[in-house]
């Protein structure tokens, strides 16, 4: 087959496509996901195709949907819900915390919780309240879960097969605003694993400096590498992929080069999983880091009206500036 | 199947999903369905709810949603002109929302979902006060304590519980049971919100408390695109039985009959027999938002039919065919939407735009100083732009 | 105050806190209880759950009781001598778990709460197999699988959505509707969970996707300290006819009457016709667990009232006085019950204690490597107090 | 008043009865709070003396108990919430995110929400699951919330007074294990305020390490550093008390003295308000720290069965091995 160009919300619908097709198991299950598609047509046509049995128009409630999941799975169904919007995660807190991410502990290895929560995520789509959510840290902080963000429509396409394949609960976040973001996919190459950060952009022997993002924060930070090169300041970047378990072995090895890191996220920096990478680069590399490990987040702080988010989130200028701060040292 | 019998059984069928639905479709004008103004503009009788209401009023109900639709109409226009982010159309709920509203007296408080702008007017919210939300610039402008109408919430049902509680200090402040005077809660939200848990504890909680809340639940048959199958098997109003409070069915594009209901229900409150739940069957006749498109998930029958029930037409019929208001009323009217509609599209045009302080404005009533230095911090940083310092 | 009459209401009363706390009470004893056997040992007819039963079958009943009331007593003892960090007694509960337990086929799956003692042994879960949790060694130890009994839930309600997802799994494998060999799910939780948004999600979920699944509702008249009417003003059957499934109550300290009626919900879902409700009215008496004290909060009257309900004692006056066993038979059963009280308090005392590794040990069916790490870093560190290096 | 030694339970059932008497507008809710005064009993005879109108037994549902919190606050009322324990916390998740966070800056401070969420926390109990989780962090994580937490009978009573008087949201973490521990109350010497780090072992110049704990733990390290001051070593100790927002500024002064810093928390270290912690001392610290910060946390792992517990939770011998790893830099 040859590469074909897709939006990352295409990836994740032949991905889902591709996950109903290997395993009959497999079941698609949220508000809307049905005739409508889901409100962003990330599983836009599976109803059509694969029926009203595996692809389930629940009623509203998350609770509910994480809940009867944990059933379903429990009879060997591998469920892959959606919940809305990043804000309408909460109602389901209490089944992800202390039942979805629990039940394969407390029973030792006789239960199995092949769930995926699928999270579209993040801000910098003018929405009202509650729709340009970060919080990806409370599953973070949460042992008994795995936790990845896409940041590209190739991932999209793999790792949501590689997460419903998983054998444990993946919470999925998608980054909402990068849904039409266009890449090139060619299913002959074999993906990286589901658990591991990249290098997504090598510095070479030139770069000054790490920069390490996910989800929609890679693109900026792309973004912001070619601006700066332009400016003859090189730097690596690393897309982390994977938030829970953080796979820091490419960073630690970046950081021993570069000598420094900025990490950048939309989310508030207070008691964040960059906070704890932060600080575990501090500890890691603390004789190779040449300046204190900056963050470029959002502000801690209730995510604002629409009209300000473009204050509120990291961009181009404020990762410029904290590359500069951390050339100064 | 039939009811099934047993001394010991509460159960009155239908079972099979198919039946079911025939069901639902089958209640939704059904016996059980308190109406006093038909939809071909016909006053009708009923044993409880009959209503003494002058020409005046009427018409002052048909005004009020004749501007309230036209609003809205114009709202969904801005939406489509870039000049709002958003809009939630509230075409074909007019009568429970304006039935609703006015029977509300002045001490009471409403608890809104996110579609309640006719209930808003009511409350005199001017639809202008509702814009900020749906452009991006606030979360709610209003001012809910001297509206007594609250802000939108979004997360659905969640508003609920904060009703609920709020009844429940109305009842700790010894504000029921003294007459008219009495003070009650009435809480919006739909049949897709019926189905969360909070609304259930919201039930469980205002009948253990006795609180005096009035849970007026619109049932426009859709929750975008789940139709009302998804979230039960028979009607909602149902529900409340169970909890041990009275539930009740009212047209919900008849605006005599959602007053009536809905006066009796927050007098029932007022007086301590809290809480009371009314559904309101009515129709979401546009689309969920200006984000949906509902041509995807159900057909264009279904809105022409609910076209004939149409909440406004049936009160301008029958002001027109009993001889309560003349040409020169509706002509009036009209010009008042005209001019009600050029405020709110001058209005939007010119909104202000907030700055990046407003970030950080209000977030504790005690902010701490961590939260003015990251401000600071932020607004220097800002301003260096401004200064060409980048 | 009596029923509201009117046509587009459903409200049966009463309305004041005052009379819905006596209708309670009432209740509890009224004519929508199903009974068979009566306090007295009497069997009664009952229209629609009536129950051929031999001889042998009663006897097997009460030797099921007669055991796990002993073994909820040594457990209980146990954790006085310091054996077991906590129990939670199943005393007062053996009809409805018992009955409620054999009712189920051996394809079926039960979801307990954190107090069906009765309902693992009826699933073949030994006592000493529910030891580990109480005794902190593990958070459940039997197969959840094999025994067609999952693992106690401890987050009150939690378990009502997954036995519902379970259904609705058993229903898209296509096991209802074979006859006998259909299966069906059965959710146990209490009066107190009956108030969580989860309990409600559960009823919403199973009547809208017709899921075989009988959510079986003991009430015990108490949540720790909470008495029935801050859960709810009416008895909790009635909350599935909102939804539009059968609630149905029955008098849980009657064995034959939980069975009967127990056995034909689960029918009922093996056919299709779930979900179905069934309050089991019964008595919780001894404390919460042994770490409350109820003294502070209940009068010992009530105890001594339902004493004479007992569900044991009317069993064994029904065999004596028909004559369906002889002094042999309660001989023996006092013989296996001093035979199985000694086996607990053996094992108990004899129970491993996990070391270190347990923390990190199945936590993912696919562990990442960090955590392989982390594991043995502790387990370095940990060693090395042994070797003396600390 | 001559100074009472009391438990911090006490310290707690005190501090609520003050403040109950003296703001009629404070009301007491939760499972169990009245009759029988808590699990805990730390609202023991509150019903008694202030009536079944202010001290109200509620159904069993934490999101009602928030929910309805949050209706009376509009109204004028001060409710503080009993969460029986921990683990229960999460079905009020949503309510407590989505809208006690966030009424004030919703409303831009037309309303607010002067509610207290009572949270007995952590482990060391012998209790079964759900009974001894640290969840402290994902309040830390959520703007809008102040989140404290005492860790003796003085700070139990005066600190709860202060959370119930202040005008935002407040979610009070009392180490339950710690609820015996008794103190020397002088009800006529002024508390500090509420949101203030204490500095509660100088180590004076001979200081080589600043340990930061909070909570549970405070006493955990204070007994750590007794023995390590017989081994020679001498120690800083840091009660946070606030841990949104961190009061950091003793510990930065600490550290610029010491030049070495030890984190300690029960929580899982993972996305955590301590690992934040941590890498804002090795940023604003970055040419005193003269090791880098280490952590002792709970692991990554859901909180084991009792048993186990004493392997799980930090002790003085990993709080100590620490030192020692700090001190070999
Ligand atoms: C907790 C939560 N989940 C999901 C959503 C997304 N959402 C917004 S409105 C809506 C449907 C609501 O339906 P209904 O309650 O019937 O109200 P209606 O929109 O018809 O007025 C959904 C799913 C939300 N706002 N909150
Ligand atoms: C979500 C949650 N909140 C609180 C608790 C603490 N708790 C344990 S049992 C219980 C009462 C349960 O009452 P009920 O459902 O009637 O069951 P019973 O104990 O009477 O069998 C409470 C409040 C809990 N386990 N889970
Ligand atoms: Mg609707
Ligand atoms: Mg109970």
């Amino acid at each position: 087959m040859t590469p074909q160009t897709i939006t990352l919300a295409k990836g994740l619908n032949h991905g889902l496509r591709a996950a109903m097709e290997h395993d009959p198991k497999v079941i698609v299950m949220g508000e809307d996901v049905g005739k409508l598609g889901g409100v962003f047509r990330i599983t836009d046509g599976l109803q059509k195709d694969f029926g009203e049995q595996r692809v389930l128009d629940t009623p509203l409630g998350e609770s509910g949907i994480i809940g009867t999941a944990v059933g379903l799975a429990l009879r060997g169904y591998r469920p892959v819900c959606e919940i809305q919007f990043d804000g309408f995660v909460f109602p389901a807190f209490d089944q992800i915390v202390t039942q979805l991410a629990r039940f394969h502990y407390r029973s030792q290895g006789k239960l199995r919780m092949p769930v995926v929560v699928r999270v579209p995520y993040g801000g910098g789509i003018g929405a009202v309240e509650h729709h340009s959510e970060s919080p990806e840290s409370y599953f973070a902080h949460t042992p008994g879960l795995k936790v990845v963000s896409c940041a590209n429509a190739v991932d999209a396409y793999w790792m949501i097969q590689q997460a419903i394949a998983c054998d444990d609960p993946v919470i999925f976040f998608e980054p909402k605003r990068r849904y039409w973001e266009k890449a090139s996919l060619d299913v002959a190459v074999a993906p990286p694993p589901l658990l591991r950060s990249r290098l997504v952009r090598p510095g070479g022997p030139a770069a000054v400096a790490t920069v390490v993002a996910y989800g929609p924060m890679v693109r900026t930070v792309l973004d912001a590498a070619a601006v700066a090169e332009q400016d003859g300041t090189q730097l690596e970047v690393i897309d982390l992929r994977t938030l829970s378990p953080l796979d820091l072995a490419p960073v630690f090895d970046s950081v021993r080069r570069t000598g420094r890191l900025i990490c950048v996220s939309e989310a508030p920096g207070e008691a964040s999983l960059i906070g704890d990478l932060a600080a575990r680069v501090s500890q890691e590399c603390f004789y190779s880091l040449e300046a204190p490990v900056l963050r470029v987040t959002g502000f801690d702080t209730p995510y604002p009206p629409a009209k300000c988010e473009e204050d509120y989130l990291p961009d181009l200028d404020r990762i410029l500036d904290a590359v500069d701060q951390v050339l100064r040292y | 199947m039939g009811p099934i019998v047993g001394a010991a059984m509460e159960f009155d069928g239908p079972h099979s999903p198919q039946q079911v639905i025939a069901g639902l479709r089958a209640t939704s004008e059904g016996e059980d369905l308190v109406q006093v103004l038909t939809p071909e503009g016909q006053r009708v009788a009923h044993p409880q709810f009959d209503l003494e209401i002058s020409a005046a009023e009427i018409q002052a109900l048909y005004r009020d949603m004749v501007l309230i639709r036209r609003a809205d109409r114009e709202a969904n226009a801005l939406q489509r002109q870039g000049q709002l982010g958003l809009w939630a159309p509230l075409l074909g709920q007019e009568a429970a929302q304006i039935g609703a509203g006015r029977a509300m007296a002045p001490q009471d408080m409403a608890f809104p979902s996110y579609r309640e702008h006719g209930v808003a007017w009511c409350r005199g919210v001017d639809p202008t006060e509702l814009f900020g939300i749906f452009r991006g610039i606030d979360q709610g402008s209003w001012d809910p304590v001297s509206t007594g109408f609250q802000l939108y919430s979004i997360v659905v049902g969640s508003q609920g519980l904060h009703a609920t509680g709020y009844a429940m200090g109305q009842r700790l402040d010894g504000k029921i049971g003294n007459g008219e005077t009495s003070e009650a809660t009435i809480c919006f939200f739909g049949d897709g919100a019926s189905s969360q848990g909070d609304v259930h504890e919201a039930f469980v909680w205002a009948s253990v408390y006795d609180a005096p809340v009035v849970f007026f639940c619109q049932n426009n048959q859709w929750a975008i695109s789940a139709s009302l199958d998804r979230q039960t098997r028979v009607p909602l109003y149902r529900r409340a039985r169970g909890y041990g409070f009275p539930g009740i069915r009212v047209d919900g594009n008849d605006v005599l009959a959602v007053l009536s209901v809905t006066r009796w229900a927050l007098r029932e409150c007022r007086t301590g027999n809290g809480p009371v739940l009314i559904e309101a069957c009515t129709y979401r006749m546009d689309a969920h938002t200006t984000s949906d498109d509902p041509t995807r998930y159900r057909l264009a029958d279904e809105l022409e039919e609910w076209k004939l029930k149409d909440p406004l037409e049936r009160v301008r019929v029958h002001l027109v065919r009993e001889g309560l208001a003349g040409p020169e009323f509706f002509d009036g009217l009209a010009t008042e939407a005209d001019e009600l509609a050029r405020r709110l599209r001058e209005y939007c045009t010119s909104m202000p735009v907030p700055g990046p302080e407003r970030i950080f404005s209000k977030i504790y009533a005690e902010p701490p100083p961590s939260l003015a230095a990251a401000r600071a911090d932020y607004l220097a940083y800002h301003a260096s732009f401004a200064e060409g310092e980048h």
